[in-house]
């Protein structure tokens, strides 16, 4: 087995290196992949983009236009007087572990389903297909409402991760059906190919098969969708957040202040929808445009 | 065929019986973790128990289980299930008849829903299909960026913008151009009119429409991509088809099958859409109802209309699926792959 | 190429079809020349009820004004009740035994007489425990009251139903003489009787009240024609009409809002409503307009919105000092001129101030914003535990909490106290359960206008009961001394005095009285703001093109 | 002569058809029905039927991926039914495939080294030089370079993952190998190759082939005796020599009349060239009688020149499912060499291109 490990090993660099260079020539690319990693750098050490905390505001100070560098408030206040840039900064961290998790999850539970549906037909299949039937029934919305009033009286605490525990848990019950149902349905088309057969016929175990030979190449039309799908999730915070339900104040993500802009839009304030419209509609395109040129760049049949 | 028909409809009625149960018990345990719901008949009044109790006997949460936390509550739920079976729907909290609320609500819904899909379906074939048609070039790039846009921007944002900067100026534009007693004006309307259901509706259709479109935009595009790469498309060219015609023969009537599809599941999705574009359209709806139903521990009202709106959408699956199956007749031959 | 374009074409074609098809009918649209003269208005979404004493929202009460007529009306300057229906109100001694006669003639919209039995049913069916009523807990104050209570257990489950099934305390002497008996001497009595919770029924109400509760039978100059239910209400002039407070206007048409005044303001501006209020962020667009602002009332609200404490738990708050530390690191100035722009105004008194007989400004001593003093009571009170964070709870409401965030950005400023929200949606329930630990919300909304109202609900009988766990017996003495003062005005006096131990002990945090404001369009005039629900008064509108 | 590895006994594989609401079994694909062929250590058996007679199925019951409905699969004169669970493990190596399309044999994500390691791995097997040293010593033994072991199939030409497979397939040491028609994806260029490695592989391992193709073409050159099968069943069945040049059943004569022939002018002078029209009738529904009389050349002449003739002309095809029996000039059995058999009641010789260019 040692060796085996060797052997992957001296393996997988070569791929990922032409990916690299494919990448380098697409200049669209390397923009976002400087937006993201902007964007994760706030999310890490927010105070190196403001000194100001996103908490310490006056109320006779709101609505401030911007000032741009150099003044107090470079991207203005909102309308209980914080700062709009202190706020985005420290929003970031929320609102993309919110995605990243939310994502995370609901693919790892998509695609172990999917799979085991797909490649188990019988009864394993009737029980994910109508659960995933079922999921597609229940409305979002409601089912946000019920777990958030089951949830109420819980304690969360503060931290980033309590204060989107509970969207994510919504949006994570509600987000997994489409990996399921792709996987499930390129595993069908895969799990009849010769080279599962001859693993099947060396008596390789369900396990193995599944992760070894049925997985690796299954997962291709999921990866296609994930880039939207963080962009999804992101908006979708934004709404849930319009109704509250969504991360909770005084907790800061891009959601609420979207939310909070979103009513000064024709109050003379448009700032304040403004700033974190345009990081999240630029967090969404650099993932698009960077998820692009990965599948180009990893996609044999492109590579030729 | 009829047989396929049968067992997905015995399907569905499991799926439906699936979903009322889960509901069930999520509201029981919301109700036996936070209390009564009958609480929020008073509103900011404190209510005494007898008053309490008094609602509670009027809408059938007086049975001790909701009490019992971890108790699944089977005895009210069978009550009402027998009541559905008598085409009983029960009543609110405040003792309206859900089947009247429903009546009112779903068909300004459905007209709701009637724009955003016919939104969907034509932004979506023509962007799709353009997309497709003439991939790679600046069109393609432009339109799949213009979807992830879509994505990206919040419904509601859209909406407040239309409601508070555009219809307004619009509504008077049109008044002044083609006079109070045209259709104009009512297009541009604020917010909803129940005199005119369909005319004040179609605006913010196209607007919730327009903020789901992406998908199929994107769907469209990647289902013709295939076709086009397909051994029927080239065929028909090495036939010497002019290029319309293998466009819309094999292109897009091949690629309109997965679209229906989506259509379908989208259904219950629409709804989060529908919540918001009726409550800032003011449009007396499913959506708005419900929501307002569950922020109030309504549980009769939220049973009843979430049995109706899984009942439609099982039935609009269902409907997708027999399509399916009489164009792709693999599908009812096979097992269930 | 050519086919996909036809294609595209076609379908546009079909719309155009559609459209001008459509276009050619714009069908009943109102004739606008001859029909009635119906002022456009609004309410929000929630009225589910329109039984006199099952109304307990600002909705139904405003649509209750119109179509039903109470014992006594209040004038709309000083709010002082005076007889409308009633001919007379006596007290008897010590303010224990109250007469009331009926003006003669009057009947119901369905032609029943409006007696003395009419209002006896209607508050016997109102107090009767049974029928679970929001504003049963009014006649708590009639004799009797408690033998109509059905029974509970210990948990709170109902044993058996209340004993009898009318008020002990209620006579009717004869057909227009009605004689009422109180539990204890409430001076103030006669101005509780024009609440909605007291006005007549028919006997046609009561013997479908669930058909009267969309279909009313009033004894109003409106009579409601027809209501689709969440979406919007007609009332038309009742032609019998035998008093002489009604408009000259024809009808009165109500369009139902989920979301209140923030969706009524653009169809305001699109000229399909008469009155509406905008939302925040347009307010100062709308004051600004020369032409807007020459349609535009407006009058201090009654309702006041204050923070509690839980006092009925241990913590800094219990220190009388920490309170008003809290209270004078609150910005209200700030904070309501940016987010409450019109709708609010600062609060420094439990009782509204100018609105009810009895209330007056600057009560309290320490609701001025002062940092330097908030400081300096929070060291005295011995400051706040290092790593706590102070739980502010609330309901679940979007302008709400965007108050709240402000009010503990405020506190978090001056004080240093770090806060978190709690946003419940049961926070009523959780509330009146003395569920929340540090401070929460509270919103008063008087029913009556008497500074009584503002104040009764304090009285808790016990240490650590009520809302909040306070308790002083000073206080509910006063009350009781106020009660049961031979005239009104003394009674009021006694009031001031009650809450001027109320301001003593500092045990909640006025923060904002409501405040009313509306625009009008062009054809109304004389619009008047019910001086304490803040409503335009719709008996004394005109209309004035027709 | 050595005793057979692998002998087959009246094999039968249906795959039932579920219908109606509560799924009940109504009806079966009869993709395998009723076959039994022997083969002995180092000798090649060659089955050749159209796509969609059963023969792919028949490999996969063979492997074991599919369980056969009735009948017996003996390896080593043990009934495979009733291994004990280290028999079966053995079973799996003692069998082995090598598939059609090198283009889907083989995992794309996997390197060449982990493809033929494979087998090593899913049997837990520590090769006594160490698995990398084993997998080149594989490599080498299908004429590859050791040194390609960390390339992935899509850099190789067909024929060399064709070679590939074949490696996996001998990690193990198999004694049978299953050859699913292992050239035919290939260009003819490197069909040859790729025959001559298998049987250089059998001279030099004794491996028992059971190979499969869809024409006579391959498996004359390779195959010891020849089973010709028709929906399920064989047909024909012999040594090659008998089969090519005195087909008893109609099918085989078809099968034989469609091979390229390498002079022109033969074929074209030859008048008899038998054509069978039409596709295959369903395998969930066969006809009544000889599977084949739907598309019979024979019975439709029998069926015109004895119309009266019920009992005994073409009504007899649609009618009597004919059975394996000897026919012609190999009937004489002699116990060592396979008979010649047909399922066919009107068997008799016609004389084939083959035999024309002979």
């Amino acid at each position: 087995m040692e060796r085996m490990t060797d052997m992957d090993r001296t393996l997988t660099p070569r791929p990922l290196a032409g990916a690299w260079r494919a990448l380098r020539r697409r200049p669209d690319a390397v923009i976002a992949a400087v937006v993201l990693v902007l964007f994760t750098t706030m999310a890490l050490a927010p105070r190196l983009f403001t000194r100001t905390s996103p908490r310490s505001c006056d109320i006779r100070e709101a609505r401030v236009d911007p000032q741009w560098a150099g003044g107090a408030h470079p991207l203005g206040t909102d309308s209980l007087g914080c700062d709009v840039l202190a706020t985005l900064v420290h929003g970031v961290r929320p609102s993309l572990l919110l995605a990243v998790v939310v994502v995370g999850v609901a693919l790892v539970v998509g695609v172990t389903l999917g799979l085991l549906a797909g490649y188990y037909l019988g009864w394993v299949d009737y029980l994910v297909s109508r659960t995933v039937e079922v999921f597609l029934v229940i409305p979002l919305l409601l089912a946000a409402l019920l777990i958030l009033s089951l949830f109420q009286g819980v304690d969360l605490g503060g931290g980033t991760f309590d204060v989107i525990l509970l969207p994510a848990i919504v949006l994570i019950l509600f987000s997994w059906m489409p990996y399921a149902r792709y996987v499930r349905a390129s595993v069908l088309e895969t799990k009849n190919l010769d080279y599962v057969t001859a693993a099947r016929s060396l008596g390789a175990s369900d396990l193995r098969i599944m992760v070894r030979h049925v997985l690796p190449n299954a997962v291709g039309p999921v990866t296609a969708i994930l880039p939207t799908s963080v962009a999804g999730i992101i908006s979708w915070e934004a709404v849930l957040s319009f109704l509250g339900i969504g991360v909770r104040p005084p907790a800061t993500s891009w959601g609420i202040q979207i939310e909070q802009g979103s009513e000064w839009v024709t109050g003379g304030a448009p700032h304040i929808l403004l700033a974190p419209l345009v990081c999240l509609v630029a967090t969404v395109l650099a993932l698009v445009v960077l998820g692009d040129a990965l599948r180009d760049a990893l996609d044999p049949r492109l590579a030729r | 065929m009829t047989r396929y028909i049968a067992r997905r409809l015995l399907q569905g009625a499991g799926t439906l019986l699936l979903v009322m149960f889960v509901l069930h018990l999520l509201t029981t345990v919301a109700i036996q973790l936070n209390g009564n719901p009958a609480q929020a008949f008073f509103g900011d009044k404190v209510a005494t128990p007898a008053q309490v109790a008094a609602v509670e006997e009027r809408f059938g949460l007086d049975d001790p289980c909701f009490d019992q936390p971890g108790n699944p509550c089977l005895g009210p739920f069978a009550e009402r299930l027998g009541q559905y079976a008598r085409g009983d729907l029960g009543t609110n909290l405040r003792g309206r008849e859900v089947a009247d609320i429903v009546g009112a609500a779903a068909p300004n819904t459905l007209r709701l829903f009637c724009v955003v899909v016919v939104t969907w379906l034509a932004l979506g074939m023509v962007l799709g299909s353009v997309a497709a048609r003439w991939r790679g070039s600046a069109g393609d790039h432009g339109i799949r960026l213009t979807s992830v846009l879509i994505d990206a921007f919040p419904v509601f944002v859209l909406l407040i913008v239309y409601r508070y900067v555009v219809a307004v100026p619009l509504n008077r534009w049109s008044k002044e151009t083609f006079g109070e007693d045209s259709w104009p004006p009512y297009w541009f309307r604020p917010s909803f009119d129940p005199a005119h259901p369909w005319a004040t509706v179609l605006v913010p259709g196209i607007l919730l429409g327009l903020a789901g479109s992406a998908a199929f935009i994107r769907l469209v595009r990647a289902s013709q991509l295939e076709s086009y790469a397909g051994e029927h498309v080239r065929t028909a060219r090495s036939k010497g088809l002019s290029e319309p015609r293998v466009v819309v023969h094999h292109v897009v009537r091949n690629s309109s099958v997965p679209v229906v599809t989506a259509v379908g599941l989208t259904f219950a999705e629409a709804l989060g859409g529908a919540v918001i574009t009726e409550g800032l359209m003011n449009i007396y709806g499913m959506g708005g109802v419900l929501w307002e139903a569950v922020r109030n521990d309504d549980v009769g009202l939220v049973l009843g209309i979430v049995t109706l709106l899984t009942t439609v959408t099982v039935l609009v699956m269902i409907a997708v699926d027999i399509a399916y199956a009489l164009l792709d007749p693999r599908i009812r031959l096979g097992t269930d792959d | 190429m050519a086919q996909i374009t036809s294609r595209i074409t076609a379908t546009a074609g079909v719309a155009a079809v559609a459209l001008t098809l459509a276009a050619c009918s714009p069908s009943d649209v109102e004739g606008a020349t001859d029909g009635p003269v119906t002022v456009e208005t609004w309410i929000s979404q929630d009225m589910e009820t329109l039984f006199p004493g099952d109304a307990g929202s600002y909705d139904n009460i405003s649509v209750l004004d119109v179509v039903y007529d109470g014992l006594v009306r209040y004038d709309p300057e000083t709010t002082e009740p005076y007889n409308y229906v009633a001919e007379s109100i006596e007290p008897g001694a010590e303010n224990l035994v109250w007469t009331i006669t009926i003006k003669p003639g009057l009947t119901f919209q369905n032609g029943e007489p409006v007696d003395a039995e009419a209002f006896a049913r209607a508050w016997n069916y109102t107090a009767d425990g049974d029928n679970g009523l929001y504003s049963n807990y009014f006649f708590s104050i009639i004799e009797g009251y408690d033998d109509m209570q059905p029974e509970t257990g210990d948990d709170g489950e109902i044993v058996a139903p209340g004993a009898v099934d009318e008020l002990a305390g209620l006579e009717v002497v004869d057909d227009l003489t009605l004689r009422v008996t109180l539990n204890k001497p409430f001076a103030g009595f006669a101005t509780v009787l024009g609440y909605t919770g007291f006005f007549p029924v028919a006997q046609e109400c009561l013997d479908d009240v669930e058909a009267c509760a969309t279909e009313p039978i009033g004894n109003g100059p409106f009579q409601v024609t027809e209501w689709t239910q969440s979406q919007e209400l007609t009332a038309e002039k009742w032609a019998d009409y035998p008093l002489d407070e009604t408009p000259d206007y024809d009808a009165i048409h109500w369009t139902e809002y989920a979301t209140g005044e923030t969706s009524s303001w653009a169809d305001f501006q699109a000229g399909q409503l008469d009155l509406s209020f905008p939302p925040t962020a347009e307010v100062e667009a709308a004051r600004n307009d020369p032409e807007l602002s020459q349609r535009y009332v407006e009058r201090p609200g009654s309702a006041l919105t204050y923070l509690g404490f839980s006092l009925y738990d241990d913590g800094p708050w219990q220190n009388v000092e920490f309170r008003k530390a809290i209270s004078m690191a609150i910005d209200r100035e700030g904070i309501i001129s940016s987010l409450g722009s019109g709708s609010a105004t600062p609060a420094d008194s439990w009782v509204v101030p100018g609105g009810v007989p009895g209330g007056e400004a600057g009560t309290c001593e320490w609701c001025t914003y002062d940092p330097d003093a908030a400081e300096e009571a929070l060291r005295r009170a011995g400051g706040w535990p290092e790593g706590e964070k102070l739980q502010i709870s609330l309901g679940d409401d979007a302008a709400e909490v965007e108050y709240f965030t402000a009010i503990g950005n405020s506190i978090e400023t001056v004080l240093g106290i770090p806060y978190e929200l709690n946003i419940d949606p049961d926070y009523f329930s959780t509330r009146a359960a003395q569920g929340y630990d540090g401070m929460f919300r509270n919103n008063w909304f008087p029913d009556y206008p008497l500074n009584e109202n503002y104040l009764s609900f304090y009285a808790s009988g016990e240490p650590g009961a009520g809302h909040f766990g306070w308790y002083s017996k000073a206080f509910e003495d006063k009350l009781d001394e106020a009660a049961q003062a031979p005239t009104l005005d003394e009674s009021i006096d006694l009031y001031q005095e009650a809450e001027g131990i109320l301001a003593e002990e500092f045990p909640t945090i006025p923060f904002r009285w409501s405040f009313s404001a509306t625009y009008y369009s062009e054809r109304l005039d004389n619009v008047v703001l019910n001086p304490f629900s803040g409503a335009p008064m719709l008996r004394a509108v005109e209309v004035t093109d027709a | 002569m050595t005793e057979p590895v692998l002998e087959v006994r009246d094999l039968v594989k249906h795959f039932p058809v579920r219908r109606g609401l509560r799924r009940r079994t109504t009806d079966a694909v009869r993709a395998v029905d009723g076959v039994s062929f022997t083969i002995r250590a180092g000798r090649t058996l060659g089955v050749v039927g159209e796509s969609g007679s059963g023969k792919s199925t028949l490999a996969r019951t063979l492997l074991g991926i599919e369980r056969p409905t009735s009948g017996q699969v003996l390896v080593d004169g043990e009934d495979v039914a009733h291994l004990s669970r280290a028999g079966r493990r053995q079973l799996r190596r003692d069998v082995q495939m090598v598939f059609q399309d090198p283009y889907t044999a083989l995992n794309p994500r996997m390197s060449v080294g982990q493809i033929v390691g494979e087998p090593f791995a899913v049997h837990r097997v520590r090769p006594p030089r160490g698995r990398t040293s084993a997998v080149g010593e594989l490599l080498e033994l299908v004429g590859l370079d050791p040194g390609q072991v960390n390339r992935y199939p899509h850099q190789f030409s067909g024929g060399q993952r064709q070679r590939i497979g074949i490696a996996r397939a001998l990690a193990l040491r198999p004694r049978i190998l299953v050859c699913d028609e292992p050239v035919s994806a290939l260009d003819v260029s490197v069909q040859g190759q790729v025959v001559n490695l298998l049987q250089d592989l059998q001279d030099e391992l004794g491996l028992a082939y059971l190979f499969i193709a869809h024409d006579l073409g391959v498996v004359r050159h390779v195959a010891d005796e020849i089973a010709v099968m028709y929906l399920g069943r064989l047909v024909e069945q012999g040594p090659p020599g008998d089969v090519y040049d005195r087909a008893l059943h109609p099918y085989t004569q078809a099968l034989l009349s469609a091979l390229p022939v390498p002079d022109p002018a033969v074929r074209l002078t030859d008048s008899r060239a038998i054509m069978v029209e039409g596709e295959p009738p369903s395998p969930v529904d066969p006809p009544a009688g000889c599977a084949f009389h739907t598309r019979c050349p024979l019975a439709r002449q029998l069926g015109e020149g004895a119309r009266a003739d019920g009992g005994t002309g073409a009504g007899r095809c649609a009618s009597t499912p004919p059975s394996l029996e000897p026919h012609g000039a190999g009937a004489a059995h002699d116990g060592t060499a396979p008979s010649h058999r047909a399922a066919c009641h009107f068997a008799r010789t016609l004389p084939t291109p083959a035999t024309v260019e002979a």
